[in-house]
Order: C-alpha cells, then structure tokens, then sequence
C-alpha cells in the first residue's frame, strides 16, 4: 500500500475530489496547510508595519491506495489539480506498512 | 451646555416673574404664560430630539456593524473584510455626497422628481426645525437622520455582486447610484412635492413610512441588475460556497433588527404615539417573519436553520418597512408571515430556476420583500394608526384597502413600478459607465485569492496561535 | 408624522390666540392655559416616551445579540448555532403568545394570580396611556416593553439544557412555559391586583423592581428542574467540554450589561430620576460584582479570568435588578460584591458537589443570584430612593430593613417562595408533557454530531480558505 | 414608577383646578400657572434625561464590547483575552474610584487644579439637578454619564502595553494613574472653577467639548511612556505581529463609532439644537478621517484597507471630539480629513523612525489626534454654533480665530501643552511606583505563552470540533 | 521506529489519549482534519443552495513508538477508537527512519 | 528522497523559517498541530469545572529534501528550533519514493 500525499490550491479541491471519486477513490483525508515554494506571496501592511506573506493556504490531500492503483490515482489527482501556474503543488508518494480499520480490525488492503 | 444655561434662566425668569406678579397681575400672566410656553416648546424638542438622535445612531449601527456582519458572515472566509468594507466605506462616502448636494438633492424644495439646492453644502440646515419634515426637531437632525438611510441603501446592494466587484468600482459606481437613483427616489416619496409624497402635496399619493420603496425596492432591483452583469462568481454553482461564519451573520441580523427600530419607529420623526405603533409592528413583522420562513425549510427541508432564521427576520423588516407607520399590530404580524415565506420561495425556488448569481440575495429579501410590504401597505394602511392624511376642511382620510380606499392599492403599484424602472435603467447605465471607465470585474486571479489579499492586502483572520 | 402636526397646530393655535388676548383675556388666558397643559402633557409623554422606547430595544438587543453571544461561546463549536437558536428563536415565538394572549393574562386585570382577557389580541392596547402602569408613555410602549422581559427569560433557560434539547421540544417547553409559569408569576408580581404587588393592590407587598423573582427566580429555578430532568451530557464529566469561544461570550456579556440599563432603569416607567438612580444601582450592582468573582478566583485558583469577569458581572447585573429601583449606590455596590462572590460558590463548589449539569450555569447565576438579590431589597429598600409606596393618607411609606421595616425581609422570602414553587411545579409538568408528546432529549448520535448539523443542518463556520 | 405618580397627580391637580377656576379666578390661574410652570420642567428634565441616560449607556457601550473589541483583534490570537481584560475590568474598577472620590475630586469644587471632598461617597449627589453641569438632568445623571468617560480613557491606554503587562499591575496602574492624571485633569477643564475651564471660571479658557485633552491626550501621551517604560515585545520588530481578527477589530471600530455619539452630542448634557449639531460634526468627522486614512493607504501602498479606515474612523472620532460642539460641519468634515491623513503620517512613519513599540497606535492616533483636534478647535469655534460664552452685559463672545479670536489657539496650546506635561510626569511616577512594587512586565516564558493561558488560565477560541 | 497514524472520531480523542496514557506513550500529536470514507456524510441547505458534505470532522493522531511496541499500541489504540459504527476511521503504520529530539539532538528510540 | 518532520513550538516558526531560507530550502509546508510529550501543560478552571490542557499548540513542519541534503537541513532545522527548554519538540525523518510537482508533471528530485 501506498500513501499519496498531495499540497494543492485551495480552490481545486472539488475538482480532485470529484477526480477521484470517478475513478472510484472513497476514502481520502484532507487538512488546512500553509506552503511556501517557487509562488511569490505577497506584502501586507499592518499600520506601517510590512509583513511578507509568503506561507500561502493549500490544502493537504491524504489518501492510501493498493499498489496497484497507485499510478492511476496519482496521474488522476495531478490533473485535477493543475492549472499550470506556480503554486500548483506537490505530489509525494510513502510507502505504507500496514492498514486497520478501527471499526473491525480489518488490515491490509481490506481495510482501505 | 449653552442649551442648559438658556434654559436654567428661563426658569429663573419664570419664577422671579411670579415674586412680582401681584402689582401687574395682566401683563404677569401674559409674560409667565409665553415663557411657559417657550418652556413647554423646548420640553419637546428635547423629547423628540432624544428619540431621533437615538434613531440615527440606531441606523448607523444597522449598517456598520449591522451589515457589514451580516453579509461578511455569509461569504468565504477570503472575502469576509473586502465584504465589510463596502458597507463601512459607505458610511464614509456617502457622508460626503450628503453634505455637498445629496441632501439637497433630495429634500430641498424642487420640481416632482428632483430636489433642488437651496441646501446645497447644508447651507441653511441649522438647528430651527424645518416645519415640513420635523416641527419638533432641530432640522440638523432630521438631515442627519436621512443621510443614515443614504448609507444603507447603497450598502444593502452589495449583497448581490460579493466576492467579485472591485473596490474603486464599488466606490465610483455608489457616488453614482446615490445621485441617479436614491436621491430622486428619496425626494419624490418622501421631498416636499415629490410626486409620490403622499403628505407634502404628491400627485400620485404613495404611503411609504420608512422606505419600501425608497429604500428596499431601489436597491433590491439594483441589485439584480449587478448580479446579471456582473455575470456568476467563478465556480458558481458548482463549487460549495457556504456561509464561513454563521455567528457573524447571526449577530448581524440582531443588530439590523435592533436598529431597524430606529429606521421605522425613528420615521415617525417624534417620540409620540405613532412611533411605538410603528415600533411594536416592526417587532411583529420581524417576528412572523423569521417563523414564515423556518417552517417553510422545516416543512420542504425537513429542519429549520439558523440562515432560515435570520433571513426571514430581515425579509420581515423589509416588508413592514413601508407599512409600520400606518398598520395595526396583527396585520404586521400577517405582513411578516407573508414575506418570510415570500422571500424564501423567492431565494430558493425562483433563484435556481433563473439561475442568477444573486450572491447573499439582496435581490430576494430586499427587491421582493419590500415589492410585497409595498403593495400590502394599500391593503392594510387605516387612519386609525395614522390621521395623518387630512382633505381640506381637516376631515382625516381614509387610507388603505382597509378603511374601504382601493385605489390605494394602484397607487402603490405605481409607486413600485416607478422604482423598478428608474432602479433598472440607472443602475444599467451606471454600470455601463463604470465599466467603461475603470471596469467593474476583479480578474479570475483576484478572485481566486479572495477580495481580502487582492483588493485590500489584508486578511480576516491569522488564527495560528 | 401626524404627530407632529398636531403639536405644530398646538402651537399655531397657542400663538395665534394670544394675538387677540387683550378683548377677551379671561377666555383668551384660560384657551392659552389650557393648550399649553396640553403641550406640557405631550411634551412630558415624549421624553418618556423616548426612553421606553430605547429601553425597549436595549432588553432586546439582551437577548439577540447579547444572550445569544454569551451562552453561544460557552458551547462547544458543534453547538454554536443551535444555543444562539434558542434566543433567536424565542424572539419570534414569545411575541406572537404575547400578542395574541401572554400581555393580557400578565397585565389585564383578573384575579390574584392570572390577568383576565380584556387585552386579548392586544383589545384596547393603543396610544393612550395605562394609568396603572405608566401614565405617561403610550400603552403600546408598555406592552412592548414588557414583551422583551418575556422574551428574554425562557431564553433564560437555556442555559441549562444547552446541547442536549430537541429544537422542536424547546419551542413547545417554552410556549407551555411561558403560559403556565411566566405570565401568572408576572401578573402576580406586576400586574394590577396581582397577589404580590407591592404598588397596586396586592396582598403580600413585595418589592421586584425589574424583575428578580419574575425573570431570575423562575428562570433560574425551571433550569435546574430541566438540568436535572434532562440528564447530563453525554461525557460529562469526563470529558472537556470547555467554551469554544470566549471572546463571542464578552462580547455577550458586555451588550448584556449594557442593555440591562434599559431592562432596569427603563422599568421606572419614565426618564426620571428615579430611572436614573436604577441606571446607577445597576452599573455599580455590575462592576462590584465583577470585582467580587473575579477576587473569589484569584484567591482560590492563583488567576483572574476573563470568563469570571464576566460571569459576575451578570451575576451582579441579576441581583441589583430587584433592587435597582429601590437602593442607594452604596449598597448596590454592596449587592452586587455579595452576589459576585455567592454566585461564584454556587457554580462552583455547589454545583460539583451535587454533580448536575447545569450546562452554562442558569441556575447558579439567575437562580441564586436572583434570591439573593430578592431578599438583600428587602433589607436595602428605602424610601429615600423610592417615595412610591404611600398611606391612605398620602404618606410615604418606610420599605425596606433599613427604613424600620424589617417585615419586608419577610414579604421578600414568601415571593421567593412562591416563584421557586411555581417554577419547580409548572416545569416538571411541563417537561413530562413534551416528554410524552415529543420528547425531550436528542438521541445520542445527535448529540455527538452536535445540535447545529443535526437539528438545524447548518455549520457555524466554515473557516476553510 | 413613583414618579409615574406624581407626574399623574399633577395632571389630575391641574385638571380638577380648572374646573373651580371661574370663582377664583386670580388664584385658579395663578395654580394653574405654577403647576404647568412644574409640568414644563419635568418634561424637560424627561427630554433630556433620555438622551443623557442613552448616552452614557452608548458610552459605556464604547469600552466594552467596542475598544474590547477593537484592540482585542489586534493582537494576536494567545493575547485576545487578556487584551480584552484591560477594557473589561476597568469598568468594574474605576467604578468603585469614582464611587467613592473619583467624582467628588474631578467635579466638587476645589482649587482649580483639583476638586474637593463635597461630593466624597456621593454624598449629595441626587435626582436634584446640578445646574453648573447639567441644570435640566438629575445629577446622578451626570455623575454616572462623567463616569463612563473616566472608565475609557485609561482603557485607551492599555493599546500600548498590550500582550506584555501583568494584570495586577494594569490594575493598580490605572487607580494611580485615575487619581493623579484623569482627575485632575477632568476637573481643571470640565470642573467648576478648574483652570482651563471656558465656561464655568477658568483662568486659561480652553474649548474641549468631550475630551480632547481630558481624555485622548492624556490616555495618548501616557501610552507612549508606557510603550518607552517597558520596552518592546519579544520578537519586536522581527516578527511578524498581524491582527489576528480583523474582523473584531471591525465590528469594534463601528460600536466605537455609534457610541460615539452619546460621547460628544451627550456633552451637550441635553438633547437640544447643540446635540444635534455635535452629532453631526462628529459623524462628518470620522467619515472624512475613514476616507483620509484610506487614500493615504491607497497613495502610498497601492491598496486602501479596512484597517486603515477603521484606523482612520477612530482618528477622526478623537479628533473631533474637542471640536464637536463649537464647529460647524464643513469644518468638521476638514478637522476629519486632516486627523486621517495625519495620524496615518503618525502611525507609519514616525513610529518606525523613531521604533518605539506602542503596539495598538494608542499615541499614534489618540495622542497625536487629540493634540490636532485641540489647536483646530482654537480655529474653527464659533459662536454661530455655541453661544455658550457671554461676557458681563451678556454679550456672546467669540470663541476662535474664524470667529476673529486668534488668542483662542494659543490658550488651546497651553491647555495641549498642560496636557502632555501632566500626562508624562504622571506616568513616569506611576509606572516607578508600580514597577518598585510588584513589577509591571511579565516574564519572556508568560509572554511567548501569552496573557491568556499565563494571565488568566484560559484561552479565547478552541475551535476544534 | 514507526509512526502510528489514526485517523479517529473527534469525540473519542479522550479516550484515546487515556487509552494511550495507560500504556506508557507520552508523545502524540493531533492535528484537525476532515475525512471521507463509507461514512455518509450529509446534506446542508443555505438559501435554497444544497451542499453535500461529505468531508466530516475527524481527528489525526500521530505517534511515533518502538518497534517493539508497536503492536500493543495500535491494538490499545484501535480498541479505544472504536465504536463499531461506520466512521470509525483507519489507522496507517509508516517507518520512520530516524527521530531526533530537538532540545538536545538526541537520536533514534532514545529520542521518543 | 527524504520527508523532514518536525514539531516545533509556534514561536520559533520564523526562525526556522529563515534559517532553511539561508541553506536555500523553499519548498515547505507548515500545519497547526497540538502536541503531547514530557513538556507539562497547564490548568484550566472554566466555572469550578477544571481541565489540564496538556496539548499544547505546535506547529509541524514539513520539508522533502534531497538525500544528500538530508543531514545539513536536519541539523539547520534543529538549531533553529531550539530553546533548551523540554517542548522543543521532534524531527522525524520518512523516506519518500516520489515527487511530482503538479504543475508539469515534473517527478524525482527534479519535482522539489
Ligand atoms: N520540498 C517540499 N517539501 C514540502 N512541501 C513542498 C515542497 N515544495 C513545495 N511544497 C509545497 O507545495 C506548494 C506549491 O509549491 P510551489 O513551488 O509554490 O509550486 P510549484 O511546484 O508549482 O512550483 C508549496 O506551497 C508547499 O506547500
Ligand atoms: N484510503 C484512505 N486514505 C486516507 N484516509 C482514509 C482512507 N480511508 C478512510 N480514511 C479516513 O478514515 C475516515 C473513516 O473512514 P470510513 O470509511 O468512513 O470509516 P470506516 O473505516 O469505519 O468504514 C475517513 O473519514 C477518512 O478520513
Ligand atoms: N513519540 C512521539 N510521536 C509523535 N509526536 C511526538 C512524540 N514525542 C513528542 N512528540 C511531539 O513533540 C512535541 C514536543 O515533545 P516534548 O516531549 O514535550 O519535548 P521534548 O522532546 O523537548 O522533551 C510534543 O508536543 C509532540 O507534539
């Protein structure tokens, strides 16, 4: 099993999760993160006071999947979620041990 | 302080006048008595003066923080102070179009349609009580009273191009609207011969109390009119945009109730009678209203909401709006359950069939609620609340359907059609102007980043601990 | 605005007779005498009438915002709509029973205990004044600020069985509740004739300027009975169930003490001086309390906290109400430092050692806080603030404890009595009622998902980007 | 409700005269005279009670939720409470002072830099009016109207210490400092025979309508020697420091603005032609400042936000509030517009060159704007909208250079100059005090962790679900 | 070392936190997440607009143990987040390759 | 590659921020996380009911390196996150088996 683990624009999240729900992803976590990359952020001026802002909102997108759909969700995700600007984000793959599902205690790939 | 001296010696005058009245027991008299009644005179205006400052101030807190919650809690979190800056910077803006010409415009004495500049820089607007508007008043308050009604006109619009209309163009496209469309509405229902002014010598008598028409129809219609050309916010109605922060708009919706009684009972331009007649309706409009519109949810969606809640409460008040100064209590009650089931089939069912971007649906509480409480003043207005309507020889005049007076009835949908045409054909033009000069539309960037990073450089929140 | 003509008439008609007072001076005087009586009269009505009118909406911003936003932060987020709904909602529901029986069985005369019916659908409820209750304001002022205090106190309640009520069980409790409780124990102590009214008729002379038994005691009291018919929230104690928000709290906390100027010293009927003396009883009744919470938590847990602050500060505000009209300053500082620091042990040390889940603590600030502001005006009543109370003979009347009349202690206790009976009596019943009909408690999946997706199928906030 | 009484017995007095009037008729008339003479008076003092009991509430309103508010969403999030906490508990505080000698030493006569004991425990302090300071309200009235402006104006203070002083020693700070600088002060400029007092027998008569120098030179200057005394934040400039809620920061900018009105048109302490005009030069003033603000913003950083124009708006409001009942409403509208640009200059520039750490602009705008507001107020008074000022024979007098009385700056100057002088040396001795004492800093570990958790023991938000 | 990662039911984080407590683990994180798996989510209505909402509210739980431990804690874990309704969540094992405690870079299981 | 993971308290965020700036390490990714480990929390009484906080407010840190870079950002990261006092938090270290940037489908090392 693999862990996908996507940064994206906030605004593209309907798009990856309709994505994936077409190619029949289910389960998938998603959480409020802050980035910082290659996007340029931009100046904020607090009664004189200039902060530069450049941890920008993304959301995080978490889903494991068998090996064997790896690919294909991956490829799915990453087009869902290009616009083809800087800030796009970032797609990271982890290795996986093992899976349980607390409802039951399936484990392995039953538990997905 | 200088008041109070005038005042205190008034007094001391009454009474050393009366150590000596014996010798020169007529003349005495006469000199206690005009001193009473000067005395009995400013007792008034300070009665009536109290109520009204109360009121403006009420009003102004309708719109900032009213408003401003309101809708700021109804859009996404990107949006939310780029939301409230439009109502707050009305208070500004406004302020000054008021000063300069917009009071004249509005309430100076002119042709029917428009006011004329004898107030012009609020030139003869001092403390002596402009007989026509507010006898018991100083005329500065009556001015400062309505320049409160200026602002949230104008502000009530921005519901419908939220979260996608740039910030000079919000500006450009106000001072504008506020001289093409408010300030000639404003002064043929409520100006000294306005076409409208049922009181003050109109050709087609309308009764609107507080603003039905001047107010809620102009800016309801406008709104629509902005929410079609603007055209729907990028993802609309696809992408989810949900309320971020209920409790905002929820609080929001308090306020604009606890003020709208200065809006409705503060028309009454007194503290008298007629004031808390047309604040208990308010209450009851308010009230029925905001039960109209849960039960229909409760009925077609199976629960009531909090949204539901406070949107019918606000349909409530704009309907009654027009009608609190001249309705009984239970008719309000009956005004106010109408609209808040109105306004919800107007929000729901009518939204989707069109299919317009009506962002937080200034169209569907304020355009069909105030059209609703418009026409239904003509059924339900009685000269037992207001006598104010008097023919030549002083006999009080029948009103409203009620007092068996029809015609009322096409009056006011006269009265409505008038608002809705001079609404639509200004605010087209208007905002063909602006578009033109500075354009009106924010770019898909911008508004993918939200109106608070583009337009202001600022955000709502930065809740990291 | 037909006011206003009728009083520039008044003075047209005031100035002109005087034109011609010479010829006929004796009918010319008394013509000017008695317009100028008249204007006095309507002078003195709107001054009054402009402070009932604001105290009107202050007791309503009490409750939405200003109660909505206290008990709203205390919750936990998934809550936070479904508490703000219980004020919200009762701010339509309560006006309607009002309107149609509630002000006639509270105010209408009757026997002892219930008002009669000649008030129904508010029948004869107009611009002239109630001699009884407020010569001086429209009777419709009357009526509608009595309708806030109705309002605001079951909403009271729901501080006790906050994130564990059904919505539709809460709406039915408090229509039941109002009827059976709310309106006889106001009729009792307010209403003319009613068995404890002190000023106009009744057996037991007791002393509730604004509302310590009526309001605070029965509220209280019927909290604790839902508290315990109700059960604990599921986790409690165990788990954390700390206020989500406590700055929604202050802000609550803060428009709650202001707008209790208008629930205390507008119950002087009047802009008085007596209002004036409440408005004070009640600002020092408040910070003393504070200080005294705020004091009882730093000696015993190292820190003075915000939420302290604020809940004393409405203890203080809860217990100075049934004295604010009788009380000097001093010893309103002295009540409200007293229930600063009693409120503060009941809601803590008390309310752990019985273990109930008074959720936000109705009991242990209304109910307690209540009684023993019920009893202290007995002891600090006196005439000196409050020269209402008179023998046949025209002579003012000693009141309280410090007057000589340590009677009154007693008067005080069987009010209390009667309203902690009341209350006890009428909520059980009432609870077993919507018990059998509807049910009263949420299912457990409900009550874990939260009150605002399950019952209203809305989110508070939505704080995405 | 006693005074319900009385005002009904002296209808019924009057009424029943009237009718054996014909045989006595002298005498009846004379009756009849003298007790419409009382009925006149009593409206009055009704009339303008409401108004004043309404602007101290607004008052009040103006600390708590509104500066609460304002500064509470300036900090960042771990400091929300215990920011909020400076405002709050002031109004508990410095309620009891004044209670028991604040009042007495800024009002009873004294010398003219400080009062007396006369009023000490409020001893005499009734309903009878106090005809120097308010001859048509209770005295009372004024007394707790007086009080909400000395619960703010430390308040205003605690911008510039914010997220890093210990409580205890805010707490005893500010009774030190209401003792040795806002008493004094109030009395020298507000107090019978004070030295800077225009009205009531002042050697130096300086104009400050509703505290220009009382309240926001003072609370400004003395912020900045709090800002110097305890040196900067941890991370001051490094890190990043943003609002965290802009949004309270909004909503408190509006309330702050609303009650602003009772602020400046209740110190015309009546509700008369003066109020009025107050009230509309302060309402042109903070809109002016808002736009002023914005512009300067939008000039020099490309983006108009909604912190500066709520910046603005409070600049403005500071400004003219020594203006507010001696300009005109243009002139308002430039003292506006000028205060805007002027502390935006103040608040940009000058703070980051000179790098001090007044956290919230407490100088910045109150100091700098209230100095403004001070000299224009020499500029623009005239006698056109106060009449206050007569010499022997009666004459009104000019009050400033347009009225063609250039003098008038320079006493405006001196009383700046009073100001500043009280307001550092003051300052500095406290904050040694109070320093030697119990320490005024908190410990790095308390400030990382911020005031919430080390000050109070708590947290404002926990937002999870 | 291994990470234990559950995704588990706000309301049972008490439980969790105590369950974990009793064994002897120390160090956890949690973080705010939303999820989507079988569980249905609901339908909202905002003026006539309807939102599915099928990204509930859940709660990350991370902790990083011993190998040797780690299967007494999942199961301890597991046990304690589990009600037996769908939305129970899942709970995903990673390898970890090396910990390091900021304070005074100790490394490896020393560090935990 | 490698994922760097650290838990670090909420203040020392710009610290660590500039210091991997310094060392050119742009691509990261920050969450708020509450944490528990030997740091004690404190008390809280709301209205005579009394709780313990003990998790804390973190911020989590994360940031996909090269392997030859592994070891500089670690030790840059840690310095910068350090105060000496017990809170200061943990890094851990994940393998990572791709990258993809979004934006142009870029994968390995090329993608950070
Ligand atoms: N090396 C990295 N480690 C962790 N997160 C990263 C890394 N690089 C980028 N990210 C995340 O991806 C987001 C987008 O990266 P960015 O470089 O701006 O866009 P792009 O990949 O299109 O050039 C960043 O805001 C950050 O959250
Ligand atoms: N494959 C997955 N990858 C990542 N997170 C998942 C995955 N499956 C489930 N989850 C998380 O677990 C939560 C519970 O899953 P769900 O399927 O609803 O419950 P159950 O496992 O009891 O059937 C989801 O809300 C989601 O956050
Ligand atoms: N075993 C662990 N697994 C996951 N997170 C941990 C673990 N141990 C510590 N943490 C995280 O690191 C933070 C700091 O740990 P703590 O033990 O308080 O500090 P220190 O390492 O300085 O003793 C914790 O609040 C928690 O978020």
């Amino acid at each position: 099993m693999k862990k996908i683990e996507a940064i994206i624009q906030p605004h593209k999240l309907d798009d990856v999760k309709e994505a994936l729900k077409a190619i029949g992803i289910d389960g998938l976590t998603i959480s409020e993160v802050r980035g910082h990359g290659r996007q340029k952020g931009h100046k904020e001026v607090y009664r004189g006071m200039e902060y530069q802002i450049d941890l920008l909102p993304k959301i995080k997108v978490e889903t494991v999947v068998t090996d064997a759909r790896l690919d294909e969700v991956t490829r799915a995700l990453s087009a869902a979620a290009r616009t083809g600007k800087i800030g796009d984000g970032k797609i990271f793959i982890y290795d996986v041990l093992e899976a349980v599902r607390i409802r039951n205690d399936d484990t392995g790939e039953a538990a997905l | 302080m200088s008041r109070v001296f005038a005042c205190f010696f008034t007094w001391c005058l009454v009474s050393s006048t009366s150590l000596f009245a014996q010798p020169a027991a007529a003349t005495g008299i006469d000199a206690r008595l005009s001193a009473v009644e000067a005395a009995a005179k400013t007792a008034q205006i300070s009665g009536d003066n109290a109520w009204m400052l109360t009121s403006a101030a009420l009003v102004l807190m309708m719109t900032g923080p009213g408003l401003a919650l309101f809708y700021g809690g109804l859009v996404r979190r990107k949006n939310v102070l780029g939301t409230m800056m439009h109502s707050f910077a009305l208070m500004a803006v406004v302020t000054v179009l008021w000063a300069i010409y917009g009071y004249s415009l509005a309430f100076a004495e002119g042709n029917p349609f428009i006011g004329g500049f004898s107030y012009f820089l609020l030139n003869g607007v001092g403390s002596t009580p402009n007989a026509d508007y507010g006898a018991t008043i100083p005329h500065q308050t009556y001015m400062i009273y309505q320049l409160m009604f200026a602002v949230i006109t104008p502000a009530l619009i921005s519901g419908a191009f939220a979260e996608r209309m740039k910030f000079s163009a919000m500006l450009l496209f106000t001072c504008l609207w506020s001289t093409i469309v408010y300030f000639p509405m404003a002064h043929m229902v409520w100006g000294k011969g306005g076409f409208l002014n049922a009181f003050l010598g109109g050709k087609v008598p309308c009764f609107d109390f507080a603003g039905g028409t001047v107010v809620h129809i102009t800016s309801g219609v406008s709104a629509l009119v902005c929410a079609l050309y603007l055209g729907k916010r990028v993802g609309f109605p696809r992408e989810a945009m949900k309320p971020h922060n209920l409790v905002l708009s929820a609080v929001g919706a308090c306020l604009l109730w606890v003020g709208w009684f200065g809006f409705n009972a503060g028309s009454a331009v007194s503290a008298s009678g007629l004031a808390s007649s047309a604040f208990v309706a308010t209450h009851f409009g308010a009230s029925a209203a905001a039960l109209g519109w849960m039960f229909a949810e409760w009925a077609r969606h199976g629960k009531p909401s909090m949204l539901g809640g406070i949107s019918g409460a606000v349909a409530g008040l704009v309907a009654i709006t027009p009608a609190s100064g001249f309705v009984k209590p239970f008719p309000a009650l009956l005004i106010g359950f109408l609209a808040g089931i109105f306004c919800f089939y107007m929000v729901t069912t009518v939204k989707s069939k069109f299919g317009y971007d009506d962002s937080l649906d200034a169209f569907g509480v304020h355009g069909a609620g105030g059209s609703l409480g418009a026409i239904l003043t003509g059924v339900f207005a009685t000269n037992a609340v207001n006598d104010g309507l008097k023919d030549a020889a002083g006999k009080v005049l029948p009103l409203g359907l009620v007092d068996g007076h029809p015609g009322q009835v096409l009056n006011q949908a006269i009265a409505v059609v008038i608002s809705f045409v001079l609404a639509i054909v200004g605010t087209l033009v208007i905002l063909k102007i602006v578009d033109a000069l500075i354009g009106v539309r924010i770019t898909t960037e911008q508004e993918v980043a939200g109106l608070d990073v583009s337009m202001h450089g600022e955000e709502g929140y930065s809740l990291e601990a």
